[in-house]
């Protein structure tokens, strides 16, 4: 055992130096700031490969879950679940770097220091909120997250970005201390401690006291954005691209639903909430809620003009879907979430570089000035497609597999036929306004008007385009990471 | 020999601030009162460890044994809370030079120092006395101090407050000496530890309980509990700024610690809550403390004001800690008290920092401090997070223990309103960091102006901010390690 | 302030009332008496001067000054007899390490306690009534 | 009934204080009436020393055995000593309070304090 130990505990270790690194160095290189960039994407690429190394090493262990002790008094938790997470983000992370290499040279604004060292800080913490031991710990990270993605948020501290990114810091932090933390402090007065412990640890307290702390923590971590909780993200798209393509499609909002994952799984324990969840005409309550949210952001999605705003809704759209398919709360749900979480990371982040890619080159981001934009930027738009088309969920593209998967799931032993529903109500809703934004896109009409076309088409090989190229091949090639995801899922134990 | 450390800790306050009246340059005083502090601070450190090594320590005046002599005991818990008392001051006074010399002016700066010490002397000797009457002579000389201390200040209306909070005072101190004489009547003794045997046998007989109402309601009007605050929110407003981070960290913390002395370890748990409803009373005013002075220092736009008001919904937090009546209950009462002491005191230094440089107090004058202050709006951040309770600070660890109690006492709705008030808390400590933060729109010139129009630019302040830094550090080393931080506390009472 | 009934009484009183005060002072140990009380006899006797004579007359016996090191004085021989006690290895103000007998030592102590107590109050009195009546010192004479 | 007469009669001293305390407008005559709030508990301390048929606690005599006649109980006397002292220097600095009031704001009175 500790052989095993000692290898992991000092591969972890790297893991968490990483982003501190690159916030050191951030602020190392201060003075001369055109080089920063090039070092922070090597350490966050080379952060990225450790974690597969990682995952080979856990995979050859074979057990399901473990806690490590790093350093006196520091206890990190293994299994599957944060390992994949861990993957996700630091594949991502290190996308966002060699994304904004050239995204910071062409906005002069963006001051780059502030930048690189408040993402990697929310990086750090993201990997602490992945690995903490107990609730705490993670309550601790994540309410340190929502601080150290406020700058980022609000980074040129203008009228709009401060109101907005007010509300930001408000509603995270107001629904985190309401109801994350009686939540928790409830666990904590009645069980004593809050460590994750296979087949959980809270499976003794009454029916309806667990649904209202389940709603409670549902609603508390406002990160996985539900509805009345998802205020926070269309403000928070203020922000740069970088930014919101890293935190607000990946790292942020998914800790959100990994951190509903780790509650369901290790505090409750599935086969307990399956029991007492109350029902609602004989559908649990967390479904109903889980759809309700799903319907109103697909909807409101429908009317958004502005880009950016259009994928913060859809980004609420599929992270109900990430909560519906858990709410079914049997292990192959679970698998569902986390297949659909990771591919839904991908394609959304490719969009996001899509379109700050487009943003950069000619200060587009409204929908309508999107007419006839396939002539001119014929690659980028390409992988757009891809991308969206992988969202709705077409079938070769990483959406179909997880979509699919939840599909099956949802049919596993006994039919749950809300979730069918409303799962497809969503695909043909998400189908709606992407095909919308596609359709013009590739309108014959406007190709012909638009005069300046030499002008982007040099641009082509910056480091933007293969940060969109990696990810949208992350989505084509989805099969390859299902399987990788299956196997790991396989050795959580319930 | 450390026997005589204790009279030493209370003589040589009295005796040099007496001298001072006599001694005519300022700047000696200064230097004189400075070393001072700082031997009573060591002298206290000092006693304290040997407390903790050969526990209690009895010190009897003039050699007279207890029930007829009076006796100094210095146990665990008030030799900790000397130890911070006397901290507290030797900060205020190193840090506070250039307030002092700014805001008084040089004809009255010996006498102030004069009777600076000699509250000081009355505090420690409340704190240390285990004689009822003795506990009435030092409340009189220390309130004595501190009226004539309000008074001094550049703003006329601080006379006016002076003169009503000695009226105040004065009704309260009455009140105590009228409680000390019922239970004198009924028990016979005026030494504590005498009373405490003595109390099984009388604990029926209405005069004790007459007697423990009338002192419990003095030490409420003197630590400023709600309905009883206004004294405390007018003196603080108008007086010097040098003396108000030493009055809320000791004045009416100190009277906090009676209260919890008095119905803890005086009356016992038992007597305090079975034979009179104490609970219900502390719950109340502190609920209504929580509630209106935390909306009241939402609307404040001055700064100093703001920190007022949150000091008295600070205390309506700890005497709802110590309504709940159990051991525990008593550990987040004192936590609150650390925290608030700790985190305040610094707070109203920092505030001074700032009059200095921006002469205002007003919200309108204090934009795009970051750019003159930078230090400064870092140890506000972290302060502030500790009263907002924001995790790893000793507010955020006290919140937490105050949070379980109520739960474990299904106490829902005093859970709503703390709750609901640390958000309150949030809000108007980020309003003021949101000022500091950005420059008000269109106002560029003053963010170009590199030291801002004030008379200290932040270059001669670094020693006064280190001694902040000091105290920030203690908050955040105890919050960090809030576990052993909450044993220690757990053996301070036994 | 010419009128001679109020002088020439005031002279006759004020030896008496001093002499009353060191009578109080000296006789406190075993009668009613003591510090406090001598301090404020003498205290009554200084300020009949301040009335009758003004106040720029009793400048030219007791300045402000001069009145505050006899407050502090007091106050340092309360401090000192203590200190002297725990000097001889006993607690604070206890007086039976001064002497050996313990009727004697007693008296002894308490002596020099009152004493102390009854400079102290004699000059903060006196101090008080002055500042009133020159509001705070701040006229030319003091 | 009668045996509560004096300390009914100290604390209604007492609860006059507070009267005059809160009705008062004046500064000065809230000072005052504070004065009255002390006499009122200094006499109740004194009330709570009678012994039955007891005089002063003063000994005139040198040793306890010689003068053996019944003495109230000399503790809280002792105490309201001390009290008085504290009355005295609450009333000075209360009285210097006053008069840097007067010299600031010209009045006394709480209505035109509060004004401005």
């Amino acid at each position: 055992m500790n052989s095993f130990d000692h290898k992991i505990e000092h591969l972890i270790l790297l893991i968490l130096a990483s982003p501190l690194l690159c916030a050191s160095l951030a602020l190392m290189l201060r003075k001369f700031k055109t080089y920063i960039s090039i070092p922070i994407f090597i350490i966050s690429f080379f952060s990225s490969l450790v974690t597969l190394i990682v995952i080979k090493t856990f995979f050859s262990l074979g057990i399901g879950f473990v806690n490590i002790e790093l350093f006196y008094g520091v206890v990190i938790n293994l299994e599957p679940i944060n390992l994949i997470f861990i993957t996700m983000v630091s594949f991502l992370w290190s996308m966002t770097n060699l994304y904004s290499i050239s995204y910071l040279n062409m906005n002069k604004e963006i001051i780059a220091v502030k930048f690189y060292l408040f993402l990697s800080l929310s990086i750090f913490c993201t990997f602490c909120i992945a690995l903490a031991p107990n609730l705490i710990v993670l309550f601790v990270f994540y309410e340190f997250l929502s601080l150290s993605t406020y700058p980022l948020v609000s980074h040129l501290g203008g009228d709009e970005e401060r109101k907005s990114s007010r509300v930001y810091l408000y509603t995270l932090i107001g629904a985190s201390v309401v109801f994350f933390l009686p939540a928790i402090l409830y666990l904590m007065s009645h069980i004593g401690h809050t460590t994750f412990a296979v087949g959980g640890i809270a499976n003794f307290l009454p029916g309806n006291v667990v649904t209202v702390l389940f709603i409670l923590f549902l609603y508390g971590v406002a990160k996985s954005a539900i509805v009345p909780m998802h205020f926070w993200l269309p403000k928070a798209m203020v922000a740069s691209f970088p930014v919101s393509a890293v935190l607000h499609a990946v790292a942020v909002v998914k800790s959100g639903i990994f951190i509903m994952i780790k509650i369901s799984v290790y505090i409750f324990g599935l086969k307990y909430l399956r029991e007492n969840i109350s029902e609602f005409f004989h559908a649990n309550i967390i479904t109903i809620l889980c759809t309700v949210s799903l319907l109103i952001s697909s909807v409101i999605a429908l009317y958004q003009t502005r880009i950016k705003s259009l994928l913060a809704y859809s980004t609420i759209n599929q992270l109900s879907i990430c909560l519906l398919a858990l709410s079914m709360f049997h292990p192959l749900a679970v698998k569902a979430a986390v297949i659909h979480m990771v591919s839904h990371a991908l394609g959304k982040i490719t969009l996001f570089f899509a379109s700050g890619y487009v943003y950069c080159n000619s200060r587009i981001s409204d929908l309508k000035d999107f007419k006839g934009l396939g002539k001119k930027m014929k690659f980028i738009m390409a992988l757009f497609t891809i991308a969206a088309l992988s969202i709705i969920g077409l079938p070769i593209f990483g959406g179909f597999i997880s979509k699919a998967y939840i599909y099956y799931a949802a049919l596993y032993k006994s039919v749950n036929y809300l979730v069918l529903i409303s799962l497809t109500i969503s695909v043909l809703m998400t189908a709606h306004y992407f095909i919308k934004i596609l359709y013009s896109i590739y309108d014959q009409k406007s190709f012909i008007s638009h005069k300046k076309e030499e002008e982007y088409e040099h641009k082509l090989l910056s480091s933007m385009t293969l940060a969109i190229l990696f990810t949208s091949c992350g989505t084509v090639f989805y099969v390859f990471i299902y399987e990788y995801i299956l196997m790991l899922m396989d050795l959580v134990e319930y | 020999m450390i026997k005589n450390l204790v009279i030493l800790e209370m003589l040589l306050p009295i005796l040099i601030g007496v001298s001072h009246i006599v001694n005519r340059r300022a700047h000696l005083v200064y230097l004189v009162t400075c070393i001072t502090n700082v031997v009573v601070c060591v002298a206290a450190v000092f006693i304290c460890i040997h407390v903790f090594q050969s526990g209690d320590m009895h010190y009897y005046f003039g050699g007279w044994l207890p029930p007829a002599g009076i006796e100094f005991k210095i146990t665990k818990f008030n030799s900790v809370i000397t130890c911070l008392i006397s901290v507290i001051s030797t900060a205020t006074f190193l840090h506070g030079k250039n307030v002092m010399f700014d805001e008084i002016d040089i004809s009255k700066i010996n006498s102030f120092c004069g009777v600076f010490l000699i509250c000081l002397a009355g505090f420690i000797g409340v704190l240390l006395t285990n004689d009822f009457f003795n506990l009435y002579v030092f409340i009189e000389i220390s309130s004595l101090a501190s009226y004539s201390l309000i008074s001094i200040s550049k703003d006329k209306s601080s006379i006016k407050a002076a003169f009503c909070y000695l009226i105040i005072g004065s009704i309260a101190a009455t009140f105590i000496l009228i409680g000390i004489a019922y239970i004198y009547s009924a028990s016979g003794t005026l030494n504590i530890d005498d009373f405490i045997s003595k109390l099984p046998n009388i604990q029926e007989s209405n005069s004790v309980r007459i007697g423990y109402c009338l002192i419990l309601v003095g030490i409420l009007i003197k630590s400023g509990l709600f309905p009883l605050h206004t004294w405390l929110v007018d003196s603080y407003k108008s007086t010097n700024s040098f003396i108000v981070p030493f009055l809320n960290g000791t004045s009416s913390k100190i009277y906090i610690f009676l209260a919890i002395n008095l119905t803890y370890l005086i009356f016992g748990i038992h007597y305090s809550f079975h034979h009179l409803n104490i609970s219900f009373i502390f719950g109340a005013m502190g609920a209504m403390a929580i509630i209106m002075c935390s909306l009241a220092a939402l609307y404040q736009s001055n700064l100093r004001n703001m920190l007022i008001f949150s000091t008295v919904s600070q205390i309506g937090y700890t005497f709802v800690a110590l309504g709940l009546g159990s051991k525990a209950s008593a550990v987040a009462a004192i936590m609150f008290l650390f925290g608030n002491i700790l985190a305040k005191s610094s707070l109203f230094m920092l505030a001074s920092n700032i009059y200095l440089n921006r002469r205002s107090y007003d919200m309108s004058k204090l934009h795009n401090l970051k750019s003159h202050m930078p230090i400064v709006v870092v140890l506000f951040a972290i302060n502030g997070a500790s009263i907002a309770g924001v995790p790893l600070t000793i507010g955020f660890s006290a919140k937490i223990s105050l949070i379980i109690e109520l739960i474990k006492k299904d106490m829902w709705v005093m859970l709503a309103i703390v709750l609901c008030s640390s958000l309150v808390a949030i809000l108007y400590i980020w309003k003021f960091m949101e000022t500091f933060l950005y420059s008000k729109a269109g106002s560029i010139n003053d963010s170009k102006r590199k030291d801002g129009f004030g008379v200290y630019s932040e270059r001669e302040l670094y020693f006064p901010l280190s001694i902040i830094a000091f105290l920030t550090g203690a908050n955040l080393i105890c919050g960090v390690f809030f576990n052993r931080f909450a044993e220690f506390l757990n053996n301070l009472i036994l | 302030m010419n009128n001679k009934i109020l002088i020439t009484i005031a002279r006759l009183i004020f030896p008496c009332i001093i002499a009353l005060g060191f009578y109080i002072q000296i006789n406190g140990n075993n009668a009613p008496g003591g510090g406090f009380q001598a301090g404020v006899v003498m205290a009554s006797a200084f300020i009949l001067i301040c009335l009758v004579f003004g106040s720029n007359f009793m400048s030219k016996i007791l300045t402000v000054y001069k009145l505050k090191v006899f407050a502090a004085s007091g106050v340092f021989l309360y401090g000192a007899t203590g200190l002297l006690c725990m000097l001889f290895g006993s607690e604070f103000l206890n007086y039976t390490a001064i002497e050996n007998s313990f009727f004697s030592k007693q008296t002894l102590g308490i002596a020099l306690i009152e004493w102390g107590v009854g400079i102290t109050v004699f000059s903060v009195f006196t101090l008080g009534y002055y500042m009133f009546s020159t509001n705070g010192g701040k006229e030319k004479n003091v | 009934m009668f045996e509560h007469f004096p300390y009914m009669l100290c604390l209604f001293v007492a609860i006059v204080g507070i009267y005059g305390i809160a009705v008062n407008g004046n500064y000065f005559k809230k000072l005052i009436s504070l004065g009255v709030l002390q006499a009122g508990v200094i006499m109740f301390f004194i009330a709570i020393a009678k012994n039955k048929d007891a005089s002063a606690p003063i000994m005139d005599c040198l040793s306890f055995e010689e003068c053996e006649k019944v003495v109230a109980n000399p503790l809280p006397h002792v105490l309201m000593l001390t009290a008085i002292v504290v009355g005295v220097a609450t009333l000075s600095v209360g009285l210097s309070l006053i008069i840097r009031i007067k010299q600031e704001y010209k009045t006394v009175e709480d209505k035109e304090l509060q004004k401005e």
